[in-house]
């Protein structure tokens, strides 16, 4: 092996070593991060270890990170780097009504609830902390599990720009 | 000099201006170069089976390109969401559902089809929709052209679904008919349109003569969405309809019948590639190649629930033999930043150049594809795109052969079309 | 949980539907977690001296942001151009000059003045504008209000030039007046708006009591626009505006009486740097601190004509002593894809992770500084921003020390706003 | 010196070596070309020398290259990228008759001409092929030599898509 191909593929060996879950998985695996933590945030995320797992800092998760336990199912940007929370849309947008529906285990209490994501609409996409976790995720005919449809419905606009978890109830899978 | 700005109604007062602020001096005797007209604007030609489109949503238009040279064609610019242009040859015009608001992203909703002419790609005709047409990360399937080009079909979801129907000769809607519970639109022969419906079940819709509904047939369930859904991701073949389930089996819905009728699905995947966890994903993950019978699929390694990562890999099947061809292990498609291609320069120097080929490299791997189609000539090209970069990967569809990279300009690759000819079998 | 979800028209839906689909089960006796509100929206906090904004045009937003815990708080979205929030803060009131088209990038244009509330950035009124708005790469003053923020005055260009006059307390377009020859709105004391003109004149328009023009006066040609121009991208301090020329030389315009004071231009490098070709360049490229007369200006080396090229540099001078202070050799404003930003992990092995760091670094600093503005407060940042990333390099305003770079989220950065109190002297 | 500050320095120094101008100014100096030709287009832009310097090989210059003479004072995305040509709009958009003008020397036959820069016009930004010269750009308030100003006037629509470069006359600089 000459040294081109060594360099070649320590780099790509390092590459691979991190998570590979949605943008994450793609150019964020190797030289980018999400938005909250803004220097660091692949070790960040790979210091907490398997997905939804409690990092022992911080045993309910980071809100703004997408390897917190309620965005199992999400697909879109976290409405808790835009000016929100993970519970409300930032300033100036409309939360939408209809939904679609995950269903994570809280690893604290270990209790699988059911989470509604909601988007935030009428504002231009935010374009922070994009998280794509498909948990659970069914396709469009199979409409309330879906999370590629645009759910900025029963809004005054569809126009996209983040999503926030919430806790609807257990489910019924509980164990 | 004159002539050449007359023919454009404010020619005049920039001529005039240049005048007046002596800015244009007389025209030497042996002009070295002639003065030019101003408003000419390119028309295209023919399309050619080497053209395809690609949408990007965030710079809200989808790009007509040219694979062969490399070479951005044009473009349609329409709205919010990812902008499939739906191709109607024999029409000569290229359709697009598009959603606007009175004030960008607020205001008053108006859903239109548009129709642009294929050489000038300029808009000339619109018809209004109900304003309900569904909108979706996943770019296939919500609107499709009947295959006589007489309708144009649009899913609506709100979440209630139905179809808007537009009449392409009359310019008018036809009708809007409801479909509880059956979502996304594949277009059959005999004006027909086929749906998925919540229990794994096809709806299939004949239109009559004005659009409206003239028949609606609902098989039995042909899978199980709780057990191993399908996904909606599917490519035709004459009146067959492909899709790949979750787990990796892929199911042949014949509409060409009175009845839909459904074959054995079969496994992409034997007993160790299954056990070696290879999966389905992607946004387009499934292209054909419907001569030769190629199947092609965007596979990489993962769990359950991985129906949307990147591929790695294409494999290539062929259908009639439901059998394994070849595995292709993909080239990055490309990394962009801001639609501007990112490569290394051939003038820096080692370790540095290789090291830097090395990071953009592993970038664009780890990328991977997302859509995948194929141009159905002699000669087809396979042509792979990722959702975060603006490039195109191109393959020898036959061989599977890495070509080349290709940039249209875009960001983000969303939806891709391929060939001009669009989706007809 | 009915509670929670009853306050909303939708909520009632939701639930049914997860009853029908046996999806919730019963809440259990010792819930872990208790059941949420849905249609929770963020309200802002009072302004912070350290919140900005920056305007992405790809986004098609302006984007407020906590420069100091690096948050975003919130953004209004404004159509096409860069977008510009006038920032009244008596009103308590955003306010954006947009332009929109019915059918996104073609149909029906509608310019308006949007007005959104400073604690829910939603919209509370718009006012229509006559068509006509000037909209260009150049963010700062396009539009401005009068001290008193009882008026919003819009520069129009057709390329024939004029301002529309927005009457805030009666919510209605004042009228427009023309402006022949005269570009861009400075607002300085008593209702008074200055304008820049082709010949290196001063316009100064007053406004009466309605809105109209009570009184025009335009100053003989401060400057040589074919000689070496002042560039439009001036900063306020009282009744003085200050313009940098093409050259390099600081012109200061004293508005505070009758008539305009014009003081001697005095030169912004000395005969060394000079002749080491340092000149002015970027979007933005003078900042103040009005407490501490601080002036800043990106720098950078080049030839004629490079007065958009990015800043290496911030220069800090003492305003009123007329002296160079200190010069701020830049980090990387920050280098982002899709928004993103890109630094090294720092898990990487030695070389990878010093190439790549150095290769990082490297774009970041080739990428410049565009835009410079200094909060107003007592512990001054100076943000920087780069047109093609969307990072915001931070520095000590008074010491030039390097503090951090933050992100927005914007894939680009034109115009930045700081601090929240806006333009106000 | 340490390694680490000699690898930087040196990446610096590589990076340093290219152009400075517009976007290739930015990032393009280092890792990005422009689109028309994809794979090494910065090695294609320093091979034909200075600016306006014509390539021995073509010494018209590339009309889809931001170094064509023609392209002295130009602002914007080259239509010749985009589907256009350097004196055509792209399919469907629609030509601005309003323009500003610059000054730029043909280095084939050493004549200035006045060129007329003309926006097109109706459809989204283009975003390929990005070129910025200044040669004689002036401030907005000199209205026909500014190339900041969004020139899709007299038009149908606003929108900025990209721009011509039309030989409209010599100019009197002529030397």
């Amino acid at each position: 092996m000459n040294m081109d191909d060594w360099v070649s593929d320590l780099t790509r060996a390092v590459a691979r070593r991190t998570s590979r879950r949605g943008f994450l998985a793609g150019i964020g695996a190797v030289l980018v991060g999400g938005g909250a933590t803004p220097l660091l945030p692949i070790s960040r995320a790979s210091a907490q270890g398997a997905p939804g797992e409690p990092h022992p800092d911080k045993p309910e998760g980071d809100p703004e990170g997408c390897d917190y336990w309620r965005y199992c199912a999400i697909d879109g940007f976290l409405a808790s780097c835009c000016g929100g929370t993970h519970t409300a849309c930032p300033p100036g947008t409309e939360m939408s009504p209809i939904t679609w529906l995950g269903t994570c285990r809280n690893p604290v209490d270990g209790t699988e609830y059911v989470i509604s994501y909601n988007d935030c609409c009428g504002k231009e996409v935010c374009g922070r902390c994009f998280c794509r976790r498909t948990e659970g995720d069914k396709p469009i005919y199979y409409t309330h599990k879906n999370n590629d449809i645009d759910w900025c419905m029963g809004t005054s606009s569809v126009i996209y720009n983040s999503t926030v978890a919430i806790v609807v109830g257990t489910s019924t899978k509980k164990g | 000099m004159s002539t050449a700005v007359q023919d454009r109604p404010f020619g005049s007062i920039l001529v005039a201006s240049l005048l007046l602020l002596g800015l244009l001096g007389p025209v030497p005797a042996r002009a070295e170069l002639p003065v030019e007209s101003t408003g000419q604007v390119v028309t295209l030609p023919a399309p050619a089976p080497h053209w395809a489109w690609v949408a990007d949503p965030l710079l809200r238009r989808s790009t007509l390109v040219d694979l062969d040279r490399g070479k951005t064609l044009g473009m349609v610019s329409a709205g919010f969401g990812p902008i499939m242009p739906m191709l109607a040859a024999g029409r000569g015009e290229v359709m697009v559902a598009e959603t606007h608001y009175s004030r960008g992203s607020r205001g008053e909703r108006t859903d239109v089809l548009t129709l642009y002419d294929m050489r000038t790609l300029a808009p000339t005709a619109e018809v209004v929709l109900p304003p309900k047409r569904a909108i979706s990360a996943v770019p296939s399937n919500h609107a499709t052209l009947t295959d006589d080009e007489r309708f144009a079909v649009v899913f609506n979801l709100t979440p209630a679904a139905s179809i808007s129907v537009v009449d392409l000769a009359e310019r008018r809607l036809a009708g809007e008919i409801a479909t509880p519970g059956c979502s996304l639109v594949y277009a059959v022969s005999g004006r027909r349109i086929a749906m998925l419906c919540l229990d794994g079940a096809l709806l299939v819709i004949a239109l009559d003569e004005g659009g409206g509904e003239a028949s609606r047939k609902r098989s039995a369930p042909f899978f199980d969405p709780q057990v191993d859904p399908i996904t909606e991701k599917g490519v035709r073949i004459g009146d067959r309809w492909l899709f790949a389930s979750f787990e990796g089996y892929l199911h042949e819905v014949d509409l060409s019948g009175e009845v839909p009728a459904f074959a054995e699905p079969w496994s992409l995947f034997d007993d160790g590639q299954r056990s070696d966890e290879w999966r389905i994903g992607g946004a387009q993950h499934l292209a054909l190649h419907r001569k030769s019978g190629r199947l092609f699929a965007l596979m990489h390694q993962g769990g359950v629930d991985t129906h949307k990562e990147s591929g790695s890999e294409v494999w290539v099947y062929d259908l009639a033999g439901r059998k394994l061809l070849q595995r292709i292990e993909l080239e990055s498609p490309g990394l962009t930043i801001m639609g501007f291609p990112i490569e290394v320069p051939e003038d820096w120097i080692w370790p540095l150049s290789s090291i830097a080929s090395g990071i953009v490299n592993a970038i664009g791997s780890a990328m991977g594809g997302d859509e995948i189609r194929a141009t159905q000539d002699e000669t087809p090209l396979l042509a792979v795109t990722s959702n975060f970069g603006g490039g195109i990967a191109l393959y020898d569809a036959l061989t599977g052969d890495f070509l080349r990279r290709i940039y249209s300009g875009n960001m983000t690759n969303v939806g891709l079309i391929a060939p001009f000819g669009g989706q007809a079998p």
